[in-house]
């Protein structure tokens, strides 16, 4: 999703949008209200991470103006892959098969280049039965928003292990996991991926800022947030509950989203830096801790295996290489989306059909 | 040089055998053969002389032992034949046993270097001096082995009176006009064409003879060719795939001719996507992406492909999704043969994946209809918003045939019922995804990209109402696949007909498909001549249809004959005419190799 | 509190309806209803009545309606039956229609504040203050809500008159002792009791009452736990598995009874492996090497697992290779519904894979079969060296089902054609490990890590001599699919034997599968009834052997039921006895529900 | 494969073992000819990479005495996966389907803990197809040698690209890829492997070297192997070929193993540095260029990302964690093989049944 759909643009130029949150508080600048990016209702359970994310993701695309009828949203199977239908109950989604969600949005990209995708799927669904599928679709940097709603546990069948869950952590009755977690942002960054981050669901100001950026990201945009699972991993040690999460956050940096709509000039200040994205938005990193530099692949390799074995949760932006072909630009096809081609250009010539027979 | 002359005992001159009679060429493969072999079954094409191909290699790429075997049938038959009347040895590792397979009264045409076991009173012999004649040419050293192979094509030229004409166009055709390549195998050529004409007194009877009434107006292309062509002529803009031996041929077929079909003549960019998946379980999630985003979209996979997509393509007939998948058949179990033929996937393609499930299957016979059905097969799948399948077998896809011309495709493409925003528009927004407004058991669907508020549905695997809604209500569940059930006979008289040779007075009924159709020509031929009438009805599609019906119940006895172990077609007609049943008699075999006219009149004729 | 009385007019006191009645519990999923519901079938099976549970639960973790289906019969019917005689109200979401399902004459026990559409007449409403009760008994907030379900169970065992002895003693056995939760619950159950003996005049003629005859020797069990106890008496040592509904119970049978049954008592570890797969194909080729190695193996999964495991199956069939696959069927096709129940998967897995494949597969009907077929499944798989489907259904496997009790398996383990060192050694090294010398069409196999220099073969899905060498020969090929042929022959005997009950005079015959096992026979008492005489064959696997085929023979119609829509069952027949496919009529549904007797029984009586 | 099989202990102790080179050279510590350990004929091209990989592990196999007999060897499909039939003729063999041999492996060795497994697959093989059962195979740590004969090629299909291609490689058929390669070593780190290495098929002392150290590694230890593909990737340009990889490799250290029964001292060179293996073997790491500290994973990182982006071909063992349990140390399983064990431990008791059956 790597540029504002091509109609929404701002209803009435940028500096009406500036003076947005003064004028009308409840339209976005395609003049819609927040409500109309809702979704079904979800049949989660209460309080379940995945909910939350849901919800940053009706603000993003709200306060982005996406034009939900060019978005797609793809997901696979498990509590996480079912949310597609709790957001954007305008736009096509695509509930796939488990763990192969990458394959089913790859296509449909492809055959539909104008298309925004945002996809979803869980930590067993991505790092379990679908890493593969994952790590090629990285590779490809296909253009889509990849949400990982990370819960340490398959939260559908009730409570096994996936394998993001830490070392030593214990369920119900699953038991203890003896096995080093897989990290999906390191799987990415090994996959060349051009956009890692890690988000935790409970941090609404972050999740929100890093989903825009994503969405406005050329290519593969890998979001791996943590999203408790309140009924089968919620439990204090758990680094993947809330509890754990609210207490042990720490963010690499702070983040903000200024879309390319909002005219903006880029202060130089000490502790901020700024990283342009593709459609011209930018994404602000203020200094928190330690200086952070996300182009730096090392850093990223390095922040991400320490926290790893310390069971840290570091979120932020790990990585980001804005200006990377996605796969659609390698394929050397018709800029027209293929779907929408024209007959003539689907069915060659009739004289063509004889040049051919003559040489056979 | 050495003189050969026939070493074997040989009763005068004996009658001419004119186009008529068997080739067969033992080389070690990846040793460059395949360019020889091509020149001589396009040389005899060009000759006019009905002509067929079967290239039996190995599933390795460079030193074990293949053949070649090429019929010439004067009668146009085009099925594979057993007996081998000139035997062309150039491998060590099977000159014994090729030597011993070729019939009486053959010719063996045999690189001297080789061993010889034993020497045949009832067969002629021809030593070519291999190792002399490319010495003689002076060629480069790394391309000795591969230009060396057109020695036997000049002996063969000059034995069976091939027309070095023909053979020279074929190797300008082969080489795309390349000078270099073409004169230095030409060259090789001529040499040993001169040495045989200087050298071997021509007194064996087999002939080749230019003829007219049956090439002209064909081409001669192997099926998967055809069917890549098809493809690219009938609008496909997405392909998925995964490399598999018999298949990858059909997707190398659409990247070689995409470039010159499908331009765009102001960008010189595409106007079809191919990406190679890296399985087959991500190519049918990827055309499944691709077909529900609006694009025609294929795979081609052979068996152990189609097993693993069996989890997504229960997904693609769930939420009904068009995309097509060419399986280009080898026998299985397992990794099985990658390199030998097959019709054995019919029963675990037409029952894919758990569940109540059904598919439609198409069956090619000819390149030529595999460059039709790759048209049907796309209609299909817009029109009944499923995965179809098109079962072709190596035999068919990657032997050269002799086809008749393609016909450009006229028709309109059949783009299936999808509303646009305008529809929508004229609607109110109403509609259902899964609705059956027509009772053709067939929604209406709309594409991502819609610019329409109640455009979006959402697509899944789960249970769903007609409104595409999530749901687990058991009437919803039956509901929704009767329906489908609806569909499934909605496609029998969609699918391409059967097509029908009845024989007045006959009381045998042969059903068949695919690539066995020459042989049961031939055999219908050869049993005709034994006294026995029978009628002929090939099945070009499942679902069966009435015509199906009415052939089997016209006959006392149905022949099913098909190239498996366990009698697939017939174990599906059986059920879908179970008082027919008693009267079917499954005709079934299955040891890699297509299927020969003998066999099947011994079969019928017992 | 307020005083629920009866607020529907009553004709006076009606007879008595004793163990012969539905409940239905309607919750919300996650609110801990499982524990109310399993201490109602759990008193009442103690008290000797005949019971059987449906749970019919969404297919997602919590806040869905839930259903909980008691059927008490005198006669111990243990089918599902549609009617239901009482209603337990517990859910705002669905309490409209639950009140309207009740059957004419039914009682209505519900949360008077959940809100009331409309009164019926012909019912009895009992309303609850569930709220006011929570308040009374004075829970831990957290634990209101999964507490707070007891109260139904007080009532009902007011109204019903469940033994207030059994409630306690299942409610012990539920939380195993443990005193703080026991404590708890009984208290709120004691309060709701209490509070319907005080409040509640119980004119309903609905009653539960003591009876002998039928539960005595029997246990109350599920299908996957049965399966899970049968595979860890016999022998199961490899575990790999990925979790899917309704399987995953199995697995987790496993895993909870290992440490009891399985561990070494010196050194506290286990004499088994359990490994949960990164998905079903990963599960699939650990079986397989598993069973390679030497090892008792299997996994479970369902519809999307099977069809996953397609390709790896096929590996299994060819490479001959002994392991276990349990289906727990829910509906397909797709993901379907994983909380639905179906025999939905017969037809695909009996031809899993690519090629000429068939499979053995076993049906059990009960959870002492799941119990015996995991045995037989391991002693036919290393006898066959096959893989071996068995195939359960979420309707046996997650239900809870009056069993007889489990018989200990004393005859030795089945470890198959396995040749040690010392049998190397006395055959002079001799053996071919596909060869056939006892004319079963199996051969021998060694394990690696055999010490004997003869000992070691190459396993490969490709084709393969008897010797087990690479071959590309026709011959090899068909010789090497005739044997396959003749070792599936072999397993007709083999497998477990249908279950066979003819009745003199019958001119019907009804063959089923698996789980339908009681609807069947409640429709034939039904049918008898009706002055129709049936007899009854219950398949217990495939491939059939002669006693289906004389079974079949001997009447003028057979109906083939099983709960599917396609008839898959009814497709295999008629392939297996084309002679007498006139007379085979499928009988099928498929709407995620167990079959019910009505429904047989009207399918049979039109 | 980590220790020595039971058997295999030195025929006349470690002296005699000392004394070899001088007492008998064609006969190993177990007594047995070099062409022992062989296995069929080759089928695959005239100097494929893949038929010297396995003339180094028939050598490695023999060096170390390994009984045959106790040894499994494994495979997917390709030209590769056909070699386990080219070595070790009296060891069990399984070729099984493309992509999934780890499953396979991971089923057989823990029903059987005592058996020594190699396995042996392509780069289409494990990097494509294959990428997710590799992935979990290296997360379970599971006993076993595992071989890539990556030769950047699709070798049995005849010629198309697989993941491991370089960017920018051109082939006959297939064109040119414009996709990054995935690293396998980079990827095993990423999965927490123990044993990382990189090799040549044509640098047989370090390729020796290497087999050996893998094969007395506890865990999984994999060897990516560069193994040229003559017949469809063996053009100077590609990083995979003969020329390419004669001219280029770059060893990062020099490699010596000393089996267990070889008595050595070691020497304190300023250059070396020693990893002690499981069994008590040795591998030694003689200084070339820089520095490199093998058990620094972030070096390991460092390292081969560079080589990755550079398209430099960096050979040697990149990481090694030579104590950390493998999989079947997990699973708390007896100690006797599975497979071999006898019917009182496979059948409960009839009491036990009893019992059971009183419960329900
Ligand atoms: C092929 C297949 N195997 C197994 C399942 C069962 N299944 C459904 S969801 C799921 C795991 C979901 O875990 P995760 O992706 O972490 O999602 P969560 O529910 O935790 O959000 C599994 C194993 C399935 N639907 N399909
Ligand atoms: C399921 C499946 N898909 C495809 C194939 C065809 N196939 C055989 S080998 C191979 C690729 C082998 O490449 P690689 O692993 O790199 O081995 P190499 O031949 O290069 O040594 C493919 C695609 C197959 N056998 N099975
Ligand atoms: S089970 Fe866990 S992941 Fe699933 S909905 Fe409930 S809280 Fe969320
Ligand atoms: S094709 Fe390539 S990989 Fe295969 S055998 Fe030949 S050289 Fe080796
Ligand atoms: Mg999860
Ligand atoms: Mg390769």
């Amino acid at each position: 999703m790597s540029s504002i759909p091509e109609n929404s643009t701002p209803v009435a130029g940028a500096g009406a949008a500036k003076a947005r949150p003064a004028a009308a508080p409840k339209l976005n600048i395609i003049g819609l209200e927040k409500t109309e990016y809702k979704g079904g209702n979800s049949t989660l359970c209460n309080g379940c991470g995945h909910d939350s994310i849901s919800a940053r993701i009706i603000n993003a695309a709200w306060d982005l103006g996406l034009e939900q009828s060019q978005v797609v949203k793809f997901s696979g199977i498990g509590c996480s892959s079912k949310t597609p239908a709790y957001f954007l109950g305008q736009s096509h989604g695509f509930n796939g098969v488990h763990g192969r969600m990458p394959s089913v949005a790859t296509g449909a990209l492809m055959a539909n280049r104008s298309l925004h995708a945002v996809g979803v799927s869980g930590d067993g669904d991505t790092a379990s039965i679908g890493i593969g599928q994952f790590k090629h679709m990285v590779r490809r940097n296909v253009n889509m928003v990849y949400i990982v709603e990370n819960n340490g546990v398959y939260g559908l069948t009730k409570g096994q292990f996936s394998a993001t869950a830490d070392r030593g952590q214990v369920l119900k009755y699953a038991g203890t996991n003896e096995l080093m977690p897989l990290d999906i942002c390191i799987e990415a960054l090994a996959a060349n991926a051009t956009f890692v981050a890690r988000s935790f669901a409970g941090d609404a100001k972050q999740l929100e800022a890093l989903l825009k950026a994503a969405m406005r990201h050329r290519g593969l945009a890998v979001l791996d947030i943590i999203s408790p699972c309140v009924t089968f991993n919620n439990h204090e040690e758990s680094t993947k509950s809330y509890a754990f999460g609210k207490e042990n956050e720490i963010p690499i940096h702070e983040l903000n989203f200024i879309p390319s709509y909002e005219e903006i000039t880029i202060d130089e200040y000490d502790d901020e830096t700024e990283v342009r994205l593709h459609d011209g938005s930018w994404l602000v990193l203020k200094k928190l801790g330690e200086d952070y530099d996300p182009t730096d692949k090392m850093l990223a390799y390095k922040t991400l295996e320490n926290a790893r074995t310390q069971q840290k949760l570091l979120t932020g932006i790990f990585y980001i290489e804005p200006e990377k072909p996605s796969l659609v630009d390698l394929l050397n096809i018709v800029d027209t989306p293929l779907v929408q081609l024209p007959v003539e250009q689907l069915r060659p010539t009739r004289a063509s059909l004889h040049e051919i027979m003559a040489t056979l | 040089m050495s003189v050969a002359v026939q070493t074997s005992p040989q009763v005068a001159e004996r009658p001419r055998v004119v186009n008529d009679f068997n080739i067969n060429v033992a080389t070690v493969n990846g040793s460059g053969s395949q360019t020889s072999n091509s020149l001589l079954i396009r040389s005899l094409f060009k000759m006019g002389i009905p002509v067929t191909s079967k290239n039996l290699f190995p599933s390795n790429i460079q030193g074990l032992p293949t053949w070649y075997n090429i019929r010439l049938s004067s009668e146009g038959f085009l099925a594979r034949r057993e007996a081998v009347e000139v035997m062309i040895c150039m491998n060590g590792a099977t000159v014994a046993e090729d030597m011993a397979s070729v019939a009486e009264g053959g010719i063996i045409i045999y690189d001297d270097a080789l061993p010889i076991a034993a020497h045949r009173k009832d067969v002629n012999y021809y030593a070519v001096p291999v190792k002399e004649l490319v010495k003689a040419a002076n060629l480069p050293y790394n391309l000795q082995k591969y230009v060396g192979n057109m020695i036997y094509v000049g002996v063969a030229a000059h034995l069976l009176e091939i027309e070095m004409d023909e053979l020279r166009a074929a190797l300008v055709w082969n080489f795309g006009g390349k000078t270099k390549p073409i004169e230095m195998n030409w060259n090789m050529l001529l040499t040993a064409f001169n040495w045989a004409q200087a050298n071997i007194v021509n007194e064996q009877p087999y002939r080749c003879a230019r003829m007219t009434g049956f090439n002209e107006g064909k081409v001669l292309i192997d099926g998967n060719t055809a069917a890549g062509l098809g493809a690219l002529y009938n609008g496909v803009s997405f392909v998925g795939w995964y490399p598999i031996t018999p298949s990858s041929s059909l997707a190398d077929a659409i990247n070689t001719y995409a470039p010159q079909l499908r331009k765009d003549p102001e960008t010189g960019h595409l106007t079809l996507a191919v990406v190679q998946a890296e399985d087959e379980l991500a190519a049918a999630g990827m055309i499944l992406g691709a077909g529900w985003a609006g694009a025609r979209s294929m795979t081609a996979t052979s068996g152990p492909g189609i097993s693993l997509m069996a989890e997504f393509i229960g997904l693609g007939y769930f939420a009904e999704i068009p995309a097509v998948f060419w399986d280009i058949q080898r026998i299985g179990p397992s990794t099985g043969l990658p390199t030998r033929t097959g019709q054995v996937d019919i029963l675990s393609t037409y029952y894919l994946s758990h569940g109540d499930t059904r598919h439609v299957i198409l069956f090619p016979a000819t390149p030529k209809e595999a460059f039709e059905m790759a048209g049907n097969a796309f209609d299909l799948a817009e029109r009944l918003q499923t995965p179809i399948f098109v079962l072709s077998d190596l035999d068919l896809g990657m032997n050269l045939w002799i086809s008749e011309e393609f016909e450009y495709p006229d028709a309109p493409m059949d783009r299936g019922k999808v509303l646009s925003a305008e529809d929508l528009k004229a609607r109110g927004g109403k509609w259902g995804r899964y609705l059956d407004e027509d009772g053709d058991g067939i929604g209406y669907r709309t594409l991502p990209g819609t610019r329409h508020p109640m455009a979006a549905y959402f697509t899944r695997g789960t249970g769903h109402t007609p409104y595409a809604t999530y749901s687990e209500r058991p009437e919803d569940w039956e509901n929704n696949l009767l329906r489908l059930r609806r569909k499934f006979d909605t496609a029998r008289d969609l699918v391409p007909a059967p097509v029908v040779n009845e024989v007045a007075g006959a009381r045998i009924g042969i059903i068949s498909v695919g690539s066995n159709d020459g042989a049961i020509e031939e055999a219908r031929s050869r049993l005709r001549n034994a006294g026995i009438e029978t009628s002929y009805l090939r099945v070009r599609a499942l679902p069966i249809n009435q015509t199906v019906r009415a052939f089997t119940e016209k006959y006392d006895t149905i022949y099913v004959v098909e190239n498996n172990l366990d009698g697939q077609l017939h174990n599906i007609l059986v059920n879908e005419m179970p008082v027919h049943a008693a009267k079917m008699i499954s005709t079934s075999k299955c040891d890699g190799m297509p299927l020969s006219a003998r066999w099947i009149t011994e079969q019928i004729n017992q």
